[in-house]
């Protein structure tokens, strides 16, 4: 079983990453780009079949180590 | 004072912060390896900067997560002293030790450079030896250095006088030009609510010897001994 | 393969042939990529072997020179300097972070091999023409994955030098440098010894990236290059970390009979030059080389460039205590074959022999090519009524102090990590970096790269000697006496009679100035094929200089120091513009010839300014080099922070030569006013031509009856073009 | 309208930071984890109304900037 990870910067953090993106875009001619934001996308192979264990066990992973809830989201999915 | 430094994988500061403290107190600290669970008896521990684990994910946070960060955390609890730099810092705010979070630099790009920071809070144990206002002069490096706390914390931080330092420039003027990263208030620096806890984004240990570029750092050190013997 | 094959991988027919009778049959393919990686230009040095071995390597103070992993020197008290320079330059034109970030990865482990831990890092870059609009992305890229390599691995960068010009557009430098410390007794060699002795495998596993990527380092590129797309290698520098702080704690035991980092052709050239190098066979178990990736074939295990990996021969029975350590660093640790008697690699597979190769007759019979090469002809003087000198030389100074050749390149320094190590005693924007040795009371290390291949070009002799006077100059500008340098030559494509010419001509000038200098050559690389449809690089001899100061404290910088100090010129002036950056900047010509290196002049010069340093005199100390006397006067003062004001040297040149030509073996040196006489004195009797120029003070830089420029007008040319041309918007 | 991308590494290239990911968070004692690959995640607010023109332009901004297409390979999803 698959589960994809998004980890994304909560609403009111600034992101500067994205920012940069979005100038580059700019400098690079691409018009009418209002917002650009960065995240990051993890996917994790689990040998759990069960998708209710699955997601508890990707849940508590996220908690504890793939996002910082101070500023970030997560959203999972699981496939397969 | 008796101090311990926390030796991570990819922690590379260790040596400077040896020499630092080993000038300052006249005693050696003791290494204590990541895989360790308990730490020695001593007065302070100093997370140092460096790379714990790599940082690929986010700085400090595996290292967060280590055996021996929960006796860190124990020994904070207890009142005992923690001084985190840099790597150290993204680390405590990681593991709950200090409030916020370290984002990557407004300018994306790795800053290795003396900055000016002003002393905000120059009555802890660790801040002492400073006048309050005074600038001082003292190295960054880092990736990550860009303090972010909701509007809530900060302002618990200022009213609670927990800012410890600030980045600003030789007049020692603090806004927007003269934030080095982004840092929400330009903070550099803050301690936990009991003061016992300093994280900050900059390298006192590397402005401690006349002969690297200046000595404005050694009041930090200076502080903590006095106080802690 | 029992037939010819269609695709010989790079080697000629010859090769080929050779290949066939020196097996009795035709290779199958793993044998094949093995001989066509060991005969690459890359790994056995065919077209430059003949004239490499002219480079002077000896000195009382050489531990090792060329042919190990890097060079060692003696650097006193128990302890040595181990160095070498490498070139990432194709990997870096492909994929400049990652191509940058292997490259500082692999020179590492070039020193740490050798039981040094790594002090310092610098690097040579050499980019295209900044309007290029590859360029900008190439810099930001390649400084990116500098620093990001450095910086995690907790090596301070120190130091390097920076280019631009059109004839790299195609094809960038990318050559990095490590300097190492170790004990002077305990230095690690690659030679295999002990017939049964254990192989083991160490670092990070193997995977498909880089496959022929030694191959590829020797080979033109044509267009199309981008769209080949060879895998990239991605670096891991924690990885790296890692393996220096486990193969350290394992130099602390006497386990290790030979170790050598996988570099270019990975497995293949590690375990052939270990074996060749101690005249053993060895017998490879491909079965148990950790793999990142399954179903890998002989072929890929042997030829992967992974990153991060090492191979070492153990001491018998010492596998256990070793692999602990490795445990210990969460590293892979595999015993993957042993040495035997029998001379021949022989690599075995799911129980079966998938190749089988003699080692010295495949290493011996390296080819090695005598090319034709023609000497480059002599540039046409330049005749100097010709010149249209610009009508304002404040203007001229202006904008030479913002050209891309000398802008400040702090906005790349402070992309490295510089301090990381605590003994960062010189930061870069000096004349060379100080980094001290740890515990080692106030001794230091001064290291620099130097190299001006638009003098390489008009005139290879000249310029093979002005790179390697340079960086002697460079490192006595601090103060440290210069013991010895690695090399990274850089060059187009050998096959061409004229660029085998200026390969010959720098050579040629670099032993003699090696030798005039005392300055042997102890480590070094060659990258050729350096073009692109045709058009080759500038020659750039890359000189990486390393030298000591046995006491931190009388280390000299360039910044002015105090209001009345005396300016000195120590050198003759007769304002030579052939090649000079002025001509270029100002008149748009690349002419002449460039200024003429008298070695005998150099070191007379330069040892005075060593023994005047060391005297405790001298409170400033630059040498003059790219942009000439003003440049030189106008870094010191931005450095300091205080002006100056100077009369003209003098000569019968016009002002704008006096002031912007680029003759050699001068300095620029402040003393107090006091000393003034002392020193004319000194330099007197050392037969050095000094004269006092002026004095130090104010907020600007005047050169009586021709030019006075604001500082803060100076620091804005200087300190905003590098940003201001990274920051603009990046061409579509 | 909002693309979505993902870039991700291309077979075979090496991926410290899954491979870290993964050290890690069997460190932390989850087992079952057999193999993590990371990547990221850009969310783009275009003007463009127009899917077929929007597509397009995210195309070239993956080709351009986005994405290193030497080692990364990028989807684009369009929403809304
Ligand atoms: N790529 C680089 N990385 C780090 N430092 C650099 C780099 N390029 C130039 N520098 C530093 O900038 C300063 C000026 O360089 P350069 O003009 O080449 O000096 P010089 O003329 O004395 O050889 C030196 O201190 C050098 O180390
Ligand atoms: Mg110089």
């Amino acid at each position: 079983m698959k589960a994809k990870v998004h980890v994304t910067l909560k609403n009111g953090v600034l992101d500067p990453q994205g920012k940069a993106i979005g100038n580059a875009l700019s400098g690079l001619g691409f018009t009418g780009v209002d917002d650009v934001r960065q995240g990051k996308y993890i996917e994790l192979d689990l040998a759990e079949k069960d998708p209710a264990k699955a997601r508890e066990s990707v849940e508590a992973m996220c908690r504890q180590l793939l996002a910082n809830t101070v500023i970030e989201n997560y959203a999972i999915e699981l496939v397969g | 004072m008796k101090s311990a430094i926390v030796v991570f994988p990819g922690i590379n500061r260790e040596r400077d912060m040896a020499l630092a403290l080993k000038a300052a107190s006249g005693k050696a600290a003791t290494l204590v390896w990541h895989r360790d669970s308990a730490l020695p008896d001593v007065d302070l521990v100093v997370l140092p900067g460096g790379f714990s684990y790599g940082d690929y994910l986010r700085a400090g946070a595996m290292a967060a997560q280590s055996p021996i960060m929960r006796a860190v955390k124990d020994h904070a609890a207890r009142g005992g002293r923690v001084l985190a730099v840099c790597n150290g810092f993204q680390m405590a705010t990681e593991a709950g030790l200090l409030p916020g979070a370290l984002m990557r630099n407004a300018g994306l790009k790795f800053i290795c450079r003396n900055v000016h920071l002003k002393v905000a809070n120059a009555s802890s144990d660790f801040t002492g030896h400073y006048q309050a206002g005074q600038v001082l002069s003292v190295p960054v490096a880092h990736h990550d250095g860009n303090y972010f706390a909701d509007q809530a914390t900060l302002d618990r931080l200022e009213q609670e006088d927990r800012v410890a330092f600030r980045y600003c420039d030789a007049e020692g003027r603090v806004d927007d030009d003269t934030n080095l990263n982004g840092s929400r208030r330009n903070i550099a620096g803050i301690l936990s609510e009991d003061r016992n806890v300093l994280g900050l984004m900059p390298h006192p240990e590397d402005a401690t010897d006349p002969q690297l570029g200046g000595t404005d750092g050694r009041g930090l050190f200076t502080s903590i001994v006095e106080a802690l013997s | 393969m029992s037939a010819r094959p269609a695709d010989l991988m790079g080697l000629t027919e010859a090769e080929y042939d050779n290949a066939v009778e020196i097996l009795g049959r035709h290779p199958n393919q793993v044998e094949l990529g093995i001989f066509s990686v060991m005969w690459s230009e890359h790994c056995s040095y065919k077209s430059s072997k003949k004239w490499l071995k002219q480079l002077p390597t000896k000195a009382p103070w050489v531990i090792k020179g060329p042919g190990e992993n890097a060079g060692v020197i003696d650097i006193g008290d128990g302890l040595a300097a181990i160095f070498k320079m490498e070139s990432h330059n194709h990997p870096s034109f492909i994929e400049p972070y990652q191509g940058a970030a292997t490259g500082v990865g692999g020179i590492l482990r070039d020193v740490f091999t050798m039981g040094a831990r790594p002090v310092a890092n610098l690097n040579a870059l050499r980019f295209g023409s900044p309007d290029h609009p590859k360029t900008r992305h190439l810099v930001a890229g390649v400084v990116a994955g500098i620093g990001g390599y450095g910086n995690c691995v907790g090596v301070p960068t120190v130091g390097g030098e920076v280019n631009f010009h059109p004839a790299y557009n195609g094809n960038i430098l990318v050559n990095a440098m490590t300097v190492g410390i170790a004990p002077a007794d305990r230095i690690f060699y690659s030679a295999a010894a002990g017939v049964g002795n254990p192989v083991v495998y160490v670092g990070s596993k193997t995977g498909r990236d880089g496959i022929h990527g030694a191959t590829m380092a020797s080979a033109e590129f044509s267009d199309d290059a981008e769209e080949k797309r060879p895998t990239v290698q991605v670096g891991d520098p924690f990885t790296e970390k890692l393996l220096i702080e486990a193969c350290l704690e394992l130099m602390q035991t006497d386990y290790i009979v030979a170790i050598q980092d996988m570099g270019a052709a990975g497995l293949t050239s590690s375990s052939f030059e270990m074996a060749s190098k101690g005249g053993v066979g060895i017998i490879l178990d491909l079965d148990q080389v950790p793999a990142r990736e399954t179903g890998m074939t002989p072929y890929e295990l042997m030829l992967s460039e992974s990153q991060e990996r090492m191979l070492m021969v153990l001491k018998p029975g010492r596998e256990a205590a070793a692999e602990a350590i490795f445990r210990k660093w969460e590293l892979d640790f595999a015993v993957i074959g042993h040495l035997t008697d029998t001379g021949r690699m022989q690599l075995r597979m799911h129980g079966e022999i998938v190749g089988d190769l003699p080692i010295d007759p495949l290493a011996l019979a390296s080819p090695e090519y005598d090319r034709p090469w023609v000497p480059t002809p002599p540039p046409a003087p330049l005749d100097r009524g010709h010149i249209a000198a610009p009508v304002d030389l404040g203007e001229a100074l202006v904008r030479m102090m913002g050209s891309p050749d000398i802008a400040s390149r702090r906005w790349i320094w402070e992309q490295y990590d510089h301090l990381v190590g605590g003994d960062t005693a010189q930061r870069p924007g000096g004349d060379a970096a100080v980094v001290r040795v740890p515990d080692a009371g106030g001794k230091a290390l001064a290291m620099t790269t130097d190299c001006t291949p638009r003098y390489c070009k008009a005139d290879p002799v000249q310029g093979g000697r002005q790179a390697v006077a340079e960086a002697w100059r460079n490192l006595t500008a601090v103060g440290a006496r210069p013991l010895a340098i690695t090399d990274n030559m850089n060059f187009g494509n050998p096959q061409r009679p004229e660029i085998m010419g200026q390969f010959v001509g720098c050579v040629e000038g670099m032993r003699e100035a090696c030798l005039a200098l005392d300055f042997p050559v102890v480590s070094g690389n060659v990258s050729l094929y350096n073009e692109t449809n045709g058009t080759g690089i500038l020659p750039t001899p890359a000189i990486g200089g390393v030298g000591v100061l046995d006491d931190v404290t009388r280390m000299a910088t360039i910044a002015f120091k105090a209001t009345g100090d005396r300016i000195v010129v120590l050198g003759e002036a007769t304002g030579h513009l052939g090649q000079s950056l002025a001509l270029r900047e100002l008149c748009g010509r690349e002419e002449g010839p460039p200024p003429p290196v008298d070695l005998a002049i150099e070191r007379q010069t330069g040892d005075l300014v060593r023994k005047l340093i060391a005297d405790g005199h001298v409170t400033a100390c630059h040498d003059v080099a790219d942009g000439g006397l003003v440049v030189a006067l106008a870094e010191m003062a931005l450095a300091g922070k205080l002006g100056a004001e100077v009369g003209l040297p003098k000569g019968d040149a016009s002002p704008f030569a006096l002031l912007f030509g680029e003759e050699q073996a001068r300095y620029i040196i402040t003393v107090a006013s006091r000393y003034e006489s002392a020193i004319l004195a000194a330099a007197a009797a050392a037969g050095v031509p000094a004269a006092v120029l002026g004095q130090v003070g104010g907020d600007k830089l005047t050169v009586t009856g021709q030019l006075s420029v604001a500082l803060a007008t100076l620091a804005r040319a200087h300190e905003d073009w590098l940003p201001g041309y990274m920051s603009a918007p990046a061409a579509a």
